[in-house]
């Protein structure tokens, strides 16, 4: 008897993490398959948190939206309701006093550092560093503290409103704000360098997750994770609200890997610190800063505009268009999330399943804000895989 | 590369007092203006509904007011009743209310074992109304 | 907590999030971090929903998520308790109106505790979870038993 | 700005803006592919990528339009090619070739939307619709839909 032909069984595991599991706090599930510990594909599959947000938003009046699209994620709330109104203001023709721009930035700057930092907790968390995450948590609140101060509310600061703000900042909370933040920087510092000194950060981020510039741009990626890979993307550059009257840096890194991005998050926090502070000294006085909610226009004129803005995960877009009536034609809500996450399979492929949380977490998902979505991920097709599946079907 | 830089930080909170507040045996400090409970001031209220037009959570009801009630001017005799636990506080209701109708508080322990609305909370704000 | 007792039930919550904006999320995780620590109460976050007694639900149920939180809630040991944190695991909030959304976590699961908020404080959602740990160690209805 | 619009001259049906000065190019359906190919042998592979595609409805057109908005970097300039699809059978090359991001867009107009993208292997319903509005044939985001 001669052997004419062999056939290769690949040992081939279905691996599904989420969308309940102790490693991922999101509604997602990654159904990952690996052949002995090393990943060969990822399924992204989410729509468990898909709340027809875009429908919802034809339903309701230009008002009411401003608080629906708030909700589209609870992390960067103010970010989704800053680009939704400075859409409807461009529809409308409506220009917020410089005073107001001022707070938005305000309000967004706080929101990216807290962001930053929750992002970096978890990370310190996924990788079993639980005293770290504590650490980063309790010095969170401190921003929280800040954010309740200015809006109002811990998380969800429903801030804004068409022409302005809904509450200025006086004197004495001013003041408040400018303690905390100096209160912060130092802290912030310190974990700077944990993550720059630590050898299991180092060991568990460095050269996992690598994503080469050219993937950034041809996958659509934005935010912190193309600017740790050295793409130079940042729609504040655009200088929309007061982001053209405040200074700030662009942070890139090319280290192009988890720990890269993470870097990134934590150099952006410290720069944030640095334009809160610019804003809480250089708050201009001119022009009231809330509007009369009950005297703004009841009218839309017909239009559209475009927005964008630079949440703490990357570009976000809002389209909002108007026939003419109390209610927006068309909305349509480009997360960042979603293109990081769902155009992102193919970085995890050659890694270890115990790097698969690392890698995910260190795009920052936000799955509230992807809203959608069951995807496979685009196979590069340098080498064929066949499951067992595939592979009875095949013998046939 | 280094030593866990850590270290030192663990050591000085092993010994020191813990952060933690001893919630609920301790208060935590609350904004004054933290958007929590609200409702509305039947003595200012008129009755026009904008407020539960303009909820975006639809969170708000018109309901008739009870026999007794005396109220100073509400021609159609009907109140809005917050349902606390569908309201989202994002205030839309406090802001465009044009009577300034509404009573805010930063009340946030609202936690149990069932729905809560406004419905009591407003009425004792009036005469012959929470009995 | 009004008798003393030397050994005392100490329940252990897991926490799933059914299709939530993250802003209840975070202020769950908050509320198990230093600053308010539940493990004073023997409360902690659990890394299997087999492993817990109180299942945290936040978010606007969508229809999808209702399958996987029902099949959750069969999995949990008795007793079990549910706390539905947050304006849309409770009614709907804003989404309540979508073709996608169940609205309310108690028209799949049976709910113990209603956190109401959007998001709620770290510190309500900790009242919340008091009432149940209270309840345990009265001796209260065992959950899950409707 | 000028630039791409010379560059797009053979293709352009008409230029206008959407507000804040985004430049809009409409362009036939057959064209589309071909109009990004050029673009991006302009910009290269890091020149430019694709922010997102937004399809709109019109029911009283019978038409579907759908906007491609392309974003150049380093200079942060975004750009929109515009184009009209027949409601009743809505059908454009897929741009998946050559720009892989264009993936999730793709895949989320056709589900909530009925675009099919030809040549993309990777869109089917259910991608965010929930099961009962998928199995009716139902697109969420048509003004028809009943949702």
């Amino acid at each position: 008897m001669t052997v004419d032909k062999v056939i290769e069984i690949p040992v081939s595991l279905e691996v599904p993490i989420g969308p309940q599991h102790p490693a991922l706090h999101e509604p997602v599930m990654l159904k990952v398959y690996a052949e002995g510990e090393e990943v060969v594909k990822v399924e992204v599959n989410t729509g468990y948190n898909h709340r027809g947000i875009e429908r919802l938003t034809e339903k309701n009046s230009f008002y009411r939206n401003i608080f629906i699209v708030s909700r589209v994620c609870g992390i960067c709330n103010i970010v989704h309701s800053d680009v939704y109104v400075r859409a409807v203001e461009q529809v409308m023709d409506i220009e917020p006093s410089r005073r107001a721009k001022y707070l938005r930035v305000l309000a967004m700057e706080l929101e990216r550092i807290h962001s930053h930092m929750i992002i970096n907790a978890i990370m310190a968390e996924i990788l079993g560093y639980d005293t770290l995450f504590m650490y980063i948590m309790r010095d969170r609140e401190k921003v929280m503290k800040a954010k309740e101060i200015l809006t109002g509310n811990r998380v969800l600061g429903d801030y804004l409103m068409v022409g302005g703000v809904r509450r200025d900042l006086n004197e004495v909370d001013r003041e408040r704000l400018k303690n905390i933040l100096v209160k912060l920087e130092p802290e912030v510092w310190k974990y700077i360098k944990v993550f720059e000194e630590d050898e299991t950060l180092w060991k568990r981020l460095r050269g996992v997750g690598v994503i080469k510039p050219r993937d950034v741009t041809l996958h659509g990626l934005v935010g912190p994770t193309a600017r740790g890979s050295g793409v130079n993307i940042d729609a504040r550059r655009e200088g929309y609200d007061a982001y053209g009257e405040v200074p700030f840096n662009i942070i890139v890194r090319s280290d192009m890997d988890s720990w890269g991005r993470m870097m990134v998050r934590w150099h952006e926090t410290i720069e944030s610190i640095s334009m809160c502070k610019y804003i809480l000294e250089n708050l201009p006085s001119n022009g009231p800063a809330v509007p009369d909610e009950t005297r703004l226009p009841r009218k839309f004129p017909v239009g559209e505009a475009f927005a964008r803005v630079e949440a703490p995960r990357g570009e976000l877009t809002y389209y909002v268009m108007s026939d003419g009536r109390q209610n927006p034609y068309r909305v349509k809500i480009r997360t960042p999330s979603f293109n990081n996450i769902i155009n992102s399979g193919f970085s995890y492929i050659g890694h270890t399943i115990a790097d698969v949380p690392v890698i995910l977490t260190s795009y920052d998902p936000c799955i509230s804000c992807m809203e959608r979505a069951i995807i496979t991920d685009l196979r590069r097709g340098e080498r064929m895989y066949l499951r067992f599946k595939d592979l009875s079907t095949r013998l046939k | 590369m280094g030593k866990p830089s850590l270290i030192k930080e663990v050591l000085k909170w092993f010994i020191g007092r813990p952060v933690t507040i001893q919630y609920p045996y301790e208060g935590t400090s609350i904004e004054d203006r933290f958007r929590g409970r609200h409702f509305a001031d039947l003595n200012k209220c008129t009755g026009c509904s904008l407020c539960a037009i303009e909820c975006p959570a639809d969170a708000i009801n018109m309901e008739k007011l009870p026999e007794k009630a005396s109220v100073p001017k509400n021609p159609r005799r009907i109140y809005p009743v917050v349902s606390y636990s569908k309201c989202v506080y994002c205030y839309r209701c406090v802001t465009i209310c044009p009577f300034d109708a509404y009573v805010t508080t930063n009340d946030y322990k609202l936690a149990g074992p069932a729905r809560l609305y406004s419905r009591d909370y407003s009425l004792q704000s009036i005469r012959g109304g929470g009995q | 907590m009004s008798r003393a007792k030397v050994i005392s039930y100490s329940p252990w919550v897991a926490h799933f999030n059914t299709g939530a904006c993250n802003g209840c999320d975070i202020e769950v995780l908050a509320t198990l971090t230093p600053l308010y620590d539940p493990e004073r109460f023997g409360v902690k976050l659990s890394p299997s929903i087999r492993h817990a007694d109180i299942l945290i639900v936040t978010g606007a149920v969508t229809k999808k998520a209702a399958e996987r939180l029902k099949r959750l809630y069969e999995q949990m040991p008795r007793p079990k308790y549910v706390i539905a944190v947050g304006a849309c695991a409770i009614d709907g909030g804003v989404f309540s109106k979508s073709y996608s959304v169940v609205a309310g976590a108690d028209r799949v699961v049976p709910v113990d505790v209603y956190v109401p908020g959007c998001p709620p404080r770290p510190e309500a959602i900790l009242d919340g979870i008091l009432q149940l740990v209270q309840k345990l160690r009265s001796g209260g209805v065992s959950g899950g038993s409707k | 700005m000028e630039a791409l619009s010379e560059l797009l001259k053979e293709y352009a049906l008409t230029t206008y803006s959407v507000k804040p000065n985004r430049l809009v190019i409409e362009i036939p359906k057959e064209r589309v592919k071909n109009a990004l190919k050029v673009i991006k042998e302009k910009h290269g592979d890091t020149g430019i990528y694709v922010s997102t595609i937004v399809g709109t409805d019109f029911p009283d057109k019978k038409q579907v339009r759908l906007d491609y908005y392309l974003v150049t970097h380093p200079d942060d300039k975004v750009y929109v090619l515009r184009t009209w699809l027949s409601r009743e059978d809505p059908r454009v090359d897929s741009i998946l070739d050559l720009f892989p991001g264009a993936l999730s867009g793709e895949c989320e107009t056709h589900d909530l939307l009925g675009v099919v993208f030809e040549g993309n292997p990777f869109i089917k319903r259910e991608f965010f619709a929930p099961t009962d509005v998928a199995s009716k044939g139902v697109f969420p985001l048509r003004k028809d839909s009943g949702v």
